[in-house]
C-alpha cells in the first residue's frame, strides 16, 4: 500500500463524505432553494476530491487532463442548472422558507 | 450464480415489472414508461448472459443492444408524438375505451 | 482476495436492488413528473450496470440516448401535455386515480390474477435462465479471429459496422422512419420557446462547441476504443437540443431540402457504399480488405451527422416552418382535394 | 447474360429504400417517384423469380462473412411467393394511392409506404432472427404511422393501441431471441435448425416467440387491436395492413415452426388449431354484426387468419401449401375489398352498410370488384380461395382430423353470409340524395383488377403450387 494508494483512499472517502453531506442536505432542508444550495456545494466539492483521488491512480497526464475537464464541465453545468431551477421556482412563486 | 446470472434475473424482474405496469395503468405516458422499462429489462438479459464468456465478453449481443437502444428511442419518440396528437383530438391522455369486442 | 469479491458482490446487489426499486417507483409514482425524473435516474443507473457488465459502448449509448434524450423527450411531452390539458379542461391525472379509490372488487380480482400469472411467468423464466450453461464461448472467438479483417480493432464497432452492418443499415432506416412518422402527424408549426435567460445562452455558447468536439472525438475513437457513430450522434443531438432550447432555429435556407438531405445522408452514404461494392463484383456491404477502415469511418461520419440531426429533430417535434417564399411555392403546387 | 449475374436479392431491398429516400427528398414530385419505384420493384421481382426458378433456392451472405458471424439472406419458394404477392398488391396500392391522396398527404404517405415495402422485402428475404427483429420494428412503426395518417380521433386511438401491441410483441420476440442466442451462440435460422434440442430454454423461447408473433398476427384472443386499426386507416393503408403486414409475422411464425422448432408437440399444435377455429367462428359472427363496411371487412380478416392456423395441426406438406395458397388469395381479395370499400366511402361520404344501396348503383365496377373478391373470400370454386380451402379440406380428411373440415365449411358459410349482406344492397333501388364525391375510374379499375387476380389465381393453380416446392420449405416441417 504505497503512499499514493493511501492518499487516494483518503481523498475518495472525503469525497464520499461530501456526497453524503449533500444528500443529507437534500433530505433535511425545507425548501427548494436551500436544497439546491446544499446539493451544488457539497456535490461539486465531493466530485473534486473524488477526481483528485482518481487522478493519482491515472497512468498518463492526458487522463488527468480529462478528469479535470470532467470536473470543470460538472461545475459549469451544475451551477447553471441550479440557476435555471431556482429561476423557474421563483417564477412559479415558491416562497423562501422562513422559520 | 455469478454476476451474469444476477443481472439476467434483474433484467427479468424489470421486464415483468414493466409488463405489470403496462397492463395496469391507463395513462398513455405511464404505458410508454413501462415499455421503456421492459425494453431495458430485455436488453439487460441479453448483455448479462453475454458476460459468461471467459475473458472479453461476447461483442455480438453488445452490438445488438446498441441497435435495440436506438430502436427503443425511435419507438418512444413516435409513441409520444402520437399520444400528444391523440390528446389534442380526443382531449384525454388515455386509450379510447375498449371498442365493442 | 475474499474481501474484494464480497465488496463487488455488495456493489452488484445494491445496484440490482436499486434498479428494481427505482423501476417500481418510476412506474408506481402518483405524480408523472416525479416518474419521469426517476426514469432518468433509472437510465443513468442502467448505464452503470452496463459498465459493470464490461459493456462501455452500451454505457455511453445508454447514458446519452437512454437517459439523456429519452428523458428530454418525456419531459417535453409532459410539458406539452399539461399545457394542452390546462387550456381544454383541467385533466388532473392524479385526481382521476384518487376518484377510483373505491375500486370495484372485479378490479382487485383482476389485479390479483395478473400478479399470480406474472409470478408464474417470472418463476418459469428464472428457472430457464438458471438452466443455461455456466460457461460459453459465444461468438467472441469468431469475432476475434476476423477482427483484423474488419478494418477496426474495437470488436463492438466491428460487429456493428462490418459483420452485421446490414442490421445497422436497417436501424438507420428505423430512426429516419420515426422522424417521418412524427412529421406526418402534425403540419409545420412555429414552436415558441419561453424566453431563455442569459445563463442558458452562456451555457449553450460554451457547451455546444465542446459537445461538437467531443462528438468528433467519440466518432474517431470508435475505431479502437468504446465509441462510434451512435454515441457520437447522440452527443451531437444533445448540442442540438441545447440550441433548440435557447430558441435558435435553422436558417431559412436550411429548413427545406438541405435539412432533408442532411437527415437522409447517413442512410444514403451507407446504401451508396453498399451498392458500389456490389457493382465492383463483391457482395452487399462487403468492404475490400485494405479500405475497410476508411469505408467504415466514412459511413460513421455521415451516420453521426444524420443521427445527431434526426434525434434533435425528434425532440423538436414538428417540421421547421419553411420560410414564406418557399412555403407559398409548395402550397401553390397542392391541388386541394 | 446480364439479367442473371445481378443479385436481384439485393435489389429487392435497396430499390424501395432508395425510393423512400427520393420520395422524402423531393416532395413535389413524390407521386411520380413513388410510381417509378413501384414499377422497378415489380420488374426486379420477376427477374428474381426467373433466377430462383432457374437456380433453385439462393443463399446470400451479406458482407461476405457467412452465417454465424454475418447475416444471410435466403430465398426459396415460400419467400419468393410472399415477395411476388407483396409486389403485386404493392403495385396496385401505389397506383390507387396516386388518385386517393391529395398533395399534402401524399408527401407523408409515399416515404412511409416505401419504407414499409423495404421492411416487407427485407423480412421475406432474411434468414437471421435479429435481422427479423429489426425488420419487424421497421414494419410495425411504419404501419402505425400510416394508420395515424387518417388523422381522426379514433384513427389515432387505433394507431396508439396498434403501436403498444407491436412493441409488446417485439419485446417478447427479443426476449426469446436472447434465450436462443445464449443457448446456441447463433441467431441464423439454418444453423439454429441444426443445433436445436429440447432444453427448457428452447421451450421458453418457443412459447415467448409464438406469443409475440401471435400478438402481431392478431390471432383470435389477441385480435382486439386489428379491427379498429384496419377500419379507421385510409383505404389503401387498410388494404396494405390486411393483405401484407399481418401476414409478415405469420410468415416468420411459419418459418420458425417449419425449420427451427420442429419438435413433435401435439398439444401445442392442436391448441393453435383451436385458436384458429375460434378466430374463424368469432371473426365470422362479429363480421355479421357490424354496421360499418370497413369494420366488417376487418373482422373478415380476423376470420381468414384463423384458417391459416388450422394448417398447423394438419401439418402435411399439402396442408401447408393450402394455407400458403389461402394466404396469397386472401391478400389479393382482401386488398381489393378494402380498395372497393374506400371507393364506396369516398363516393357516399360514409360506410354505413344500411345506406349502401344509394352508393352501390352509382359504382357498378367497384361493387363488381367487391363481389369477385367476395367469391374468393368465400372460397367458391373458380377462385384461389377455393383451391386453398380444398387443399386444407383434403389434408384434414386424409389425416382423419375431420373436425377441422367442419370448421372450414362453417367458416365459409359465415363468410358467404356477411358478403351477401353487403352485396344484397346492389339490388335495392334508391335515389341519390347527397352530392357524390368523385371517384376516379383508375381507382375502380385497380380494385377490379385485384379481384380478378384473386379469381385467376384459382385457374392457374399448378404454377404457384410448383413454385412453392423450390427449396422444399414444407416437407422438412412438422410432418407427423
Amino acid at each position: 500500500m504505497s503512499l499514493t494508494d493511501i492518499l487516494t483512499i483518503l481523498l475518495l472517502s472525503a469525497g464520499a463524505l461530501f456526497f453524503f453531506a449533500g444528500t443529507v442536505g437534500l433530505l433535511r432542508f425545507p425548501d427548494v432553494y436551500t436544497r439546491l444550495h446544499a446539493l451544488t456545494k457539497a456535490d461539486n466539492l465531493g466530485l473534486g476530491l473524488l477526481l483528485a483521488g482518481l487522478a493519482l491512480q491515472a497512468e498518463s497526464w492526458t487522463v488527468v487532463a480529462r478528469l479535470l475537464l470532467i470536473w470543470l464541465l460538472m461545475l459549469l453545468a451544475s451551477s447553471s442548472v441550479a440557476h435555471l431551477v431556482v429561476r423557474t421556482a421563483h417564477r412559479r412563486g415558491i416562497k423562501l422558507w422562513k422559520r | 450464480m455469478n454476476i451474469a446470472f444476477f443481472y439476467a434475473l434483474t433484467g427479468i424482474g424489470l421486464f415483468t415489472l414493466g409488463l405489470y405496469a403496462l397492463i395496469k395503468h391507463k395513462h398513455l405516458l405511464r404505458k410508454i414508461l413501462a415499455i421503456n422499462v421492459m425494453g431495458s429489462g430485455v436488453l439487460l438479459v441479453l448483455v448479462a448472459l453475454a458476460a459468461r464468456t471467459q475473458n472479453t465478453p461476447d461483442p455480438v449481443p453488445h452490438a445488438m443492444v446498441i441497435t435495440g437502444i436506438v430502436v427503443a428511442i425511435s419507438a418512444t419518440a413516435l409513441a409520444l408524438a402520437l399520444m400528444l396528437r391523440l390528446c389534442e383530438t380526443s382531449g384525454r391522455a388515455e386509450l379510447p375505451d375498449e371498442p365493442m369486442e | 482476495m475474499e474481501a474484494l469479491t464480497l465488496l463487488s458482490w455488495g456493489f452488484d446487489v445494491t445496484l440490482g436492488g436499486t434498479l428494481m426499486w427505482l423501476a417500481w417507483r418510476t412506474l408506481a409514482s402518483e405524480d408523472l413528473f416525479k416518474g419521469i425524473v426517476l426514469f432518468i435516474a433509472f437510465g443513468l443507473l442502467m448505464a452503470l450496470a452496463w459498465v459493470r457488465l464490461d459493456a462501455p459502448d452500451i454505457a455511453l449509448a445508454e447514458a446519452a440516448i437512454g437517459a439523456g434524450l429519452t428523458g428530454a423527450l418525456l419531459l417535453a411531452a409532459l410539458a406539452k401535455l399539461e399545457s394542452g390539458s390546462k387550456e381544454s379542461q383541467p385533466l388532473q391525472e392524479s385526481t382521476i386515480t384518487k376518484a377510483m379509490v373505491n375500486k370495484s372488487d372485479k378490479q382487485i380480482l383482476f389485479r390479483l390474477l395478473l400478479v399470480i400469472l406474472l409470478s408464474v411467468f417470472v418463476a418459469g423464466l428464472v428457472y430457464v435462465v438458471l438452466s443455461l450453461p455456466l460457461q460459453t464461448i459465444g461468438l467472441s472467438e469468431t469475432v476475434a479471429e476476423n477482427l483484423d479483417a474488419s478494418g477496426v480493432s474495437n470488436p463492438v464497432t466491428a460487429v456493428l459496422l462490418n459483420f452485421r452492418a446490414y442490421d445497422t443499415l436497417l436501424e438507420l432506416a428505423v430512426l429516419l422512419l420515426a422522424l417521418l412518422g412524427i412529421w406526418s402527424l402534425r403540419s409545420p408549426s412555429e414552436r415558441n420557446e419561453s424566453a431563455s435567460g442569459k445563463v442558458l445562452d452562456m451555457l449553450t455558447r460554451l457547451l455546444v462547441p465542446l459537445l461538437i468536439l467531443v462528438s468528433g472525438y467519440l466518432l474517431w475513437v470508435g475505431g479502437h476504443a468504446p465509441g462510434g457513430a451512435f454515441q457520437a450522434g447522440s452527443v451531437l443531438a444533445a448540442a442540438g437540443v441545447l440550441l433548440l432550447l435557447t430558441g435558435w432555429r435553422p436558417g431559412v435556407r436550411f429548413a427545406g431540402l438541405a435539412l432533408r438531405f442532411a437527415l437522409v445522408m447517413g442512410l444514403a452514404v451507407f446504401v451508396i457504399v453498399a451498392v458500389v461494392m456490389v457493382l465492383l463484383g463483391g457482395r452487399l456491404l462487403e468492404f475490400p480488405l485494405s479500405f475497410a477502415g476508411n469505408f467504415i469511418l466514412l459511413i460513421e461520419a455521415a451516420a453521426t451527422l444524420s443521427i445527431g440531426i434526426t434525434l434533435a429533430a425528434l425532440f423538436f417535434g414538428t417540421r421547421p416552418k419553411p420560410a414564406q417564399s418557399s412555403a407559398s411555392r409548395e402550397e401553390s403546387g397542392a391541388q386541394e382535394r | 447474360m446480364l439479367m442473371q449475374n445481378i443479385p436481384w436479392l439485393v435489389m429487392m431491398i435497396v430499390l424501395p429504400l432508395v425510393g423512400a429516400m427520393f420520395c422524402f427528398l423531393f416532395p413535389q414530385r413524390v407521386k411520380l417517384l413513388g410510381l417509378i419505384t413501384a414499377l422497378v420493384i415489380v420488374v426486379s421481382v420477376t427477374a428474381l423469380a426467373s433466377q430462383v426458378v432457374e437456380q433453385g433456392a439462393l443463399r446470400y451472405a451479406v458482407g461476405g462473412w457467412g452465417a454465424p458471424l454475418g447475416i444471410n439472406l435466403y430465398v426459396d419458394g415460400l419467400s419468393l411467393l410472399m415477395l411476388l404477392v407483396t409486389a403485386l398488391v404493392g403495385l396496385a396500392i401505389s397506383v390507387y394511392s396516386i388518385a386517393y391522396f391529395n398533395q399534402e398527404k401524399s408527401q407523408h404517405f409515399w416515404p412511409l409506404w416505401m419504407l414499409l415495402w423495404t421492411a416487407l422485402n427485407a423480412l421475406f428475404l432474411s434468414a437471421d432472427l435479429f435481422n427479423l427483429y429489426v425488420t419487424l420494428e421497421l414494419l410495425g412503426l411504419s404501419a402505425v404511422a400510416l394508420v395515424a395518417l387518417a388523422g381522426g380521433a379514433n384513427a389515432l386511438g387505433a394507431a396508439m393501441r396498434y403501436l403498444f401491441v407491436s412493441l409488446l410483441g417485439s419485446l417478447f420476440y427479443l426476449l426469446a431471441l436472447a434465450l436462443l442466442y445464449h443457448s446456441f451462440a447463433t441467431v441464423d435460422i439454418a444453423i439454429l435448425a441444426q443445433r436445436i434440442e429440447a432444453t427448457p430454454a428452447v421451450w421458453a423461447a418457443m412459447a415467448l416467440m409464438t406469443a409475440g408473433l401471435l400478438l402481431k398476427t392478431a390471432l383470435f384472443p389477441l385480435h382486439f387491436w386489428l379491427p379498429p386499426a384496419h377500419a379507421n386507416a385510409p383505404a389503401p393503408v387498410s388494404a396494405l395492413l390486411s393483405a401484407l403486414v399481418v401476414k409478415a409475422s405469420f410468415y416468420i411464425l411459419l418459418r420458425l415452426w417449419l425449420e427451427v422448432f420442429p419438435l413433435p408437440n401435439a398439444a401445442l399444435v392442436q391448441f393453435l388449431g383451436l385458436l384458429g377455429s375460434g378466430a374463424v367462428l368469432w371473426g365470422g359472427v362479429q363480421a355479421l354484426r357490424q354496421t360499418r363496411l370497413k369494420m366488417l371487412i376487418a373482422y373478415s380478416t380476423v376470420a381468414q387468419l384463423g384458417y391459416l392456423f388450422i394448417a398447423f395441426p394438419l401439418a402435411t406438406s399439402m396442408a401447408w401449401k393450402g394455407a400458403l395458397y389461402l394466404l396469397i388469395s386472401h391478400a389479393l381479395a382482401k386488398s381489393s375489398m378494402f380498395l372497393a370499400a374506400g371507393n364506396l366511402q369516398l363516393f357516399g361520404g360514409h360506410d354505413r352498410i344500411t345506406h349502401l344501396d344509394r352508393v352501390a348503383q352509382r359504382l357498378p365496377l367497384t361493387l363488381a370488384a367487391f363481389a369477385l373478391a367476395g367469391v374468393s373470400i368465400m372460397g367458391l370454386p373458380p377462385s384461389g380461395g377455393f383451391v386453398g380451402k380444398w387443399l386444407l379440406l383434403d389434408a384434414a380428411l386424409r389425416t382423419g382430423q375431420w373436425w377441422w373440415a367442419v370448421i372450414l365449411i362453417l367458416g365459409s358459410l359465415l363468410a358467404a353470409a356477411y358478403i351477401f349482406k353487403v352485396i344484397g344492397h346492389a339490388f335495392t333501388q334508391a335515389e341519390v340524395p347527397h352530392e357524390e364525391g368523385e371517384v376516379s375510374r383508375m381507382m375502380e379499375w385497380v380494385a377490379f383488377v385485384l379481384a380478378l387476380a384473386a379469381i385467376v389465381l384459382g385457374l392457374i393453380a399448378s404454377w404457384p403450387l410448383a413454385l412453392m416446392d423450390i427449396g422444399t420449405p414444407f416437407n422438412s416441417g412438422v410432418a407427423q
